[in-house]
């Protein structure tokens, strides 16, 4: 398939643009000074992700990640900041430039693992269109297939939740 | 290709009589908060504006709104300052667009009708947090966190509460969940009679779901972010004008968005004994959309506001395990009947 | 509330002058150390010297808790505005008045003591009575009393450019000097009525 | 003044993160007021506040100070009348009273029977009027407007009584040195039968206060009955009796904490000591026992008028006074218990037509005095619901 027919479908069209609004801002998101800006900057890259989930007849996973990720990760993020250091001026607060490089030698190495596994498992072929709705092999997938993985990751993430309020809870005898 | 503009050309025709519809009905609305307040009130209300009733009223406020004064803050962060209403008012209409007002005049019928609806309805918590944030202003900062820690609070019983209906019904389309209540529960001789959810075992569900509408609609007695006597408004505190005028004509469209999922979810929608869908649909959805409207501003003119950890203890305490235990009757009433 | 059962009333008879019973102020005057009272007006008023201020209140806390006000009288013979004490020069000084009462019977005392007017620090009574605070600083404001020892010393009405005191006599009301206020001309006799005699007949015009 | 560079950003940044390894909430100094829905006025706090929670409190006043006692110094004694129902606007008449009666004593005159009783009446009323704006603007500020409809149209009509007698509404300057002013067309200090009270104002007042019972059972009801106005003030600012008397807290506010200390028992200035009344207490001193103390004295305050209008007797309005008011020399402190709390004047006379020294003991300002050790801890909707229950009016802070 050449680039020009590639192009040619409008499908591929939105693709590209909706992936280079998420390059973009994606790239303000850790660049921005402005902690906050950085933040409504992620918003617009996972809604870049929902939508590139709807080109692909995702739905559910789509609204799901508008739901979890903008509707109340982002928010708990803004929430977060906003209790403790955005700054209400202006002036954009300082954030530390140090450990750029690491932290980008971290980013492409997780791109290329990502990147590596999804080409690996699922090789180069285009794969079948679907039509209908996933909602329901998802969770006969979730439920039946991965109920184990699935089930260990609720627990991991509770545990991880009780861990979070053992930390910030401050012991009263101090 | 020709065909692909053509069903953009629908939509975006279809969006538009939703948009035009909404704001009618939304100033509809606001013209009966004066109105019932005044009369809740022992006051005549708006008299003057418009010879009768003062019908006109609500016009001469948006006109009013419209000639004031756009101010920003020196200290606000300008353009998202600037985004927030916008934001909070495509939050709000993203929701409208799937409510289905007959069997054949919906704008989108979605699979995913109602997980969709939430998904779009928690963006305006986004929008709340942006302007809360960006006035440059302690109350509206504070304003912003009460309405994060609230909007997150509620979202949770307020999914909890559709989850009940969506096991009942066994889909999430809006279209699928308003025919599953039309559906005949019983036989009385050879008269099927239906009931909405709400008498057929979601009553808890919609308690739930109301509860939590009023605190995600930021309404009394859940109005601690915008909270007049404390915050001065809150997150609304420096907006002025356009601005503040899309603001309100968006809590006003979410009240009837949000009353108009209630009356899909619980009411049976567009249905109504005896009425012929097709032709009745639309006004029985939205007779029962503004009966829930109505009851939203009799509460806002009777209340006092709740505090905020009150809310919190409330929504936490008695709306999550109540909706968790309203699933799992459902859950389990469906399977064993 | 339950301690201060007024024992300012009960031990009255026991008081010493048997013919007469001993007027409230000479009790608290007893109390407060002091022999300087006046019950004038039904208005009980104890003078203590300033070095006596704290302590003549201290004694009277237990029967008096409840601190009504205090403020200070500029006594002085050379006014700015209003009119001079009429009858003689008075002892130019600052009386700074406490009120103390009871919250059940309703006995209460004034306290006073006088401040040269070249020397005005007075110990503070937050220590004894928490309710001063603000009235100290309200008489500070006004009268550029120093309260030795309060815990807060900031202006409590007027701004902190402000120079002067207000309720000093030697202040003067500027309004008052651009304008004057048509009081002095006020009474003006009703038309079918005979002019008055005295004052009123000269103000009116 | 440069503005910071990033660098100095950093450099400030990167010190506060190695102080402080956890995220602490920062603090924040929250200037509530002076102009403010909820405080009455220009009543300014600087509150430092964490998260929601006040850390301290300072109140700043000052932003209405008129300076009554000094303007007192260069008016005569009827001026005066005028100005000092001014310092609580909303209870004007009763201000009047104590000033009036510290006048008449140092003078040695005593108004005439009648008069007194239509002084009792009028600051009956006023007290009535004053809880009414209480019970009305207290609900509206814990978020609830529809109460304020309800108890200001009661309000209006006992409003429009007073207007009917004095003329006035906010300021009826309707005391005179020995009595009270005869009303239109009078002038006459010896007509027995004399035009003072506007025709049908017994009647009207007897209705009214059938009205402001009817109002009362209405909110004790609505707003008292409400289980999220429990909530909201059940608890909330908590004032023990020791800590009432200690900051010098009076009326209401103290009684609500459990004191039953009322000055119409105690002094001795209008004839209360005729007429059956019940001191009115409350055990906790919460929000909600503030609110119950006034809802209750709205109604011991229609059972004194209504007992006064009863016994009304007739006579003269006014004592004999010479007609240029002189007072001799001589101080006297006469108190009253206004809708407030203690409102007193102490008058130091020098001899002449204008008194040398006034001090103004009013009750708003010694009952906020208390606001910081009730506010410290509070939550900002607790502070709004403490301060409202307060019931202060910034001209009765300032003067």
């Amino acid at each position: 398939m050449s680039l020009g027919d590639w192009i040619g479908q409008s499908e591929n069209l939105v693709f590209l643009a909706v992936g280079v609004v998420m390059l973009a801002a994606g790239f303000w998101v850790v660049t921005s000074r402005n902690l906050v800006h950085a933040v409504l900057m992620l918003v617009v890259a996972l809604a870049g992700s929902a939508a590139l989930f709807l080109l692909l007849g995702a739905e559910f996973v789509a609204w799901t990640v508008v739901l979890v990720y903008i509707g109340a990760v982002v928010v708990l993020f803004l929430f977060g900041l906003m209790i403790t250091r955005a700054p209400l001026r202006r002036d954009p607060l300082p954030l530390d430039h140090r450990r750029r490089w690491p932290a980008a030698l971290v980013a492409v190495a997780v791109f290329a693992t990502l990147a590596y596994a999804t080409t690996a498992f699922f090789g180069w072929e285009q794969g079948e269109a679907v039509e209908r709705s996933l909602t329901g092999d998802l969770g006969e997938l979730l439920f039946r297939r991965f109920v184990i993985p699935f089930e260990a990751v609720s627990f991991v993430l509770l545990a991880a939740l009780i861990g979070g309020i053992v930390l910030a809870r401050k012991d009263p005898r101090e | 290709m020709s065909l692909l503009d053509n069903v953009w050309v629908v939509l975006a025709l279809k969006l538009g009589i939703a948009v035009v519809v909404v704001f009618a009905v939304a100033l509809v609305i606001m013209f009966a908060e004066l109105k019932v307040s005044a009369h809740m009130q022992h006051r005549v209300g708006p008299y003057f504006a418009g010879g009768r009733w003062g019908w006109a009223q609500v016009f001469a406020e948006a006109l009013k709104f419209l000639q004031k004064e756009d101010l920003t803050p020196r200290d606000a962060d300008r353009p998202v300052f600037r985004l927030a209403p916008m934001v909070s008012l495509l939050a709000t209409f993203a929701v409208i667009v799937i409510i289905p007002l007959s069997p054949k005049l919906v704008a989108v019928d979605l699979d995913l009708g109602i997980f969709y609806a939430l998904a779009a309805g928690s963006v305006s918590t986004i929008a709340i947090l942006m302007a809360g944030w960006s006035s440059g202003s302690k109350y509206s900062l504070i304003g912003g966190l009460r309405a994060g820690a609230q909007l997150i609070a509620y979202e949770l019983p307020l999914v909890l509460a559709v989850v009940g209906v969506v096991i009942q019904a066994g889909t999430m389309s809006m279209v699928g969940i308003t025919e599953a209540q039309a559906q005949p529960l019983f036989h009385l001789g050879s008269v099927g009679i239906s009931l909405p959810y709400v008498l057929a075992g979601q009553i808890v569900g919609f308690v739930i779901f109301m509860i939590a509408v009023l605190a995600e609609l930021v309404r009394i007695p859940f109005d601690m972010p915008i909270a007049e006597q404390e915050l001065v408004m809150g997150y609304l505190t420096e907006y002025s004008g356009i601005r503040f005028t899309m603001f309100l004509l968006g809590e006003y469209a979410g009240m009837l968005a949000m009353s108009a999922i209630a009356a899909v979810l619980f009411l049976g929608g567009y249905h109504f004994w005896g009425l012929n869908a097709d032709w009745f649909g639309p006004f029985v959805l939205l007779g029962k959309a503004l009966l829930l409207v109505f009851v939203m501003i009799w509460f806002r003119w009777t209340w006092p506001r709740l505090r905020e950890d009150q809310l919190q203890s409330l929504a936490w305490r008695w709306l999550v395990p109540l909706g968790l235990a309203n699933i799992a009757v459902t859950a389990v009433l469906k399977v064993v009947l | 509330m339950s301690e201060p059962e007024a024992p300012g009333a009960a031990p009255a008879p026991e008081a010493p002058a048997p013919e007469a019973p001993p007027s409230a102020a000479a009790r608290w005057a007893a109390l407060a150390g002091s022999s300087e009272f006046s019950d004038a007006f039904r208005t009980a008023k104890v003078r203590v010297p300033r070095e006596r201020w704290v302590e003549a209140h201290r004694a009277l806390k237990p029967h008096l808790p409840f601190f009504g006000w205090l403020s200070a009288v500029d006594w002085s013979n050379e006014v700015a505005v209003g009119d001079p004490v009429e009858g003689g020069p008075v002892e130019e000084r600052y009386e700074v008045l406490s009120r103390l009462s009871d919250v059940t019977a309703g006995e209460a005392v004034i306290l006073s003591t006088d401040l040269p007017p070249d020397d005005l620090r007075l110990p503070s009574l937050t220590a004894v009575y928490t309710a001063a605070d603000w009235h100290e600083r309200e008489a500070a404001d006004m009268f550029g009393i120093v309260f030795a020892g309060h815990p807060n010393p900031v202006r409590i009405y007027l701004t902190d450019e402000f120079v002067g005191h207000p309720l000093r006599k030697s202040y003067p009301l500027l309004a008052r000097e651009v304008k004057p206020w048509p009081g002095a001309v006020e009474v003006t006799p009703l038309p079918a009525a005979e002019p008055a005699p005295g004052e009123s007949g000269e103000g009116s015009g | 003044m440069t503005a910071p560079t990033d660098r100095d950003l950093l450099a400030v940044h990167r010190s506060e993160a190695a102080v402080s390894v956890e995220l602490v909430t920062p603090e924040m100094t929250l200037n509530i007021g002076p102009q403010h829905p909820s405080t009455h006025g220009v009543l300014r706090l600087v509150a430092t506040i964490a998260g929601e929670r006040l850390e301290k409190v300072q109140p700043v006043m000052g932003y209405m100070h008129r300076g009554y006692e000094k303007l007192a110094e260069v008016r005569t004694y009827a001026q005066i009348n005028a100005l000092v129902n001014r310092i609580d606007w909303v209870s004007g008449f009763a201000n009047e009273v104590p000033f009036i009666l510290a006048a008449e004593r140092l003078m040695g005159v005593e108004a005439p029977e009648r008069a007194q009783y239509i002084r009792l009446i009028l600051t009956e009323m006023y007290r009535i009027s004053n809880h009414l704006i209480f019970l009305c603007s207290f609900p509206a500020e814990l978020g609830a407007p529809t109460p304020l409809m309800y108890a200001l149209r009661e309000r209006e009509r006992v409003l429009d009584l007073v207007e009917g007698v004095t003329g006035g509404r906010f300021h009826p300057n309707f005391n005179r040195i020995g009595g009270v002013k005869p009303a239109a067309g009078g002038g006459s200090t010896q007509r027995t039968r004399s035009q003072d009270l506007s025709q049908g104002f017994i009647d009207g007042t007897r209705r009214a206060m059938a009205a402001v019972r009817a109002v009362c059972d209405d909110l004790e009801g609505l707003v008292l009955g409400n289980e999220i106005v429990q909530q909201r003030t059940v608890g909330i600012g908590v004032l023990p009796a020791e800590t009432a008397i200690e900051y010098a807290v009076s009326g209401p506010n103290l009684r609500a904490s459990g004191v039953p200390f009322d000055l119409r028992r105690v002094e001795d200035y209008l004839p209360y000591d005729r007429f059956d009344f019940d001191v009115v207490t409350m055990p906790n001193g919460d929000n909600y026992d503030r609110c119950r103390v006034r809802l209750e004295e709205i109604r011991q305050s229609a059972r004194i008028i209504e007992q006064a209008l009863g016994s009304l007797p007739g006579g003269p309005l006014q004592a004999k006074v010479p007609r240029v008011i002189k007072v001799p020399r001589g101080e006297c402190y006469v108190r009253a218990e206004n809708p407030k709390g203690e409102m007193g004047y102490h008058i130091v006379s020098g001899g002449g037509r204008r008194p040398y020294r006034v001090k103004i003991r009013s009750a708003s300002f010694c009952n906020l005095a208390v606001l910081p050790w009730l506010l410290e801890g509070a939550l900002i909707p607790d502070v709004i619901a403490i301060l409202g229950s307060l019931d202060f009016v910034l001209g009765d802070v300032d003067r």
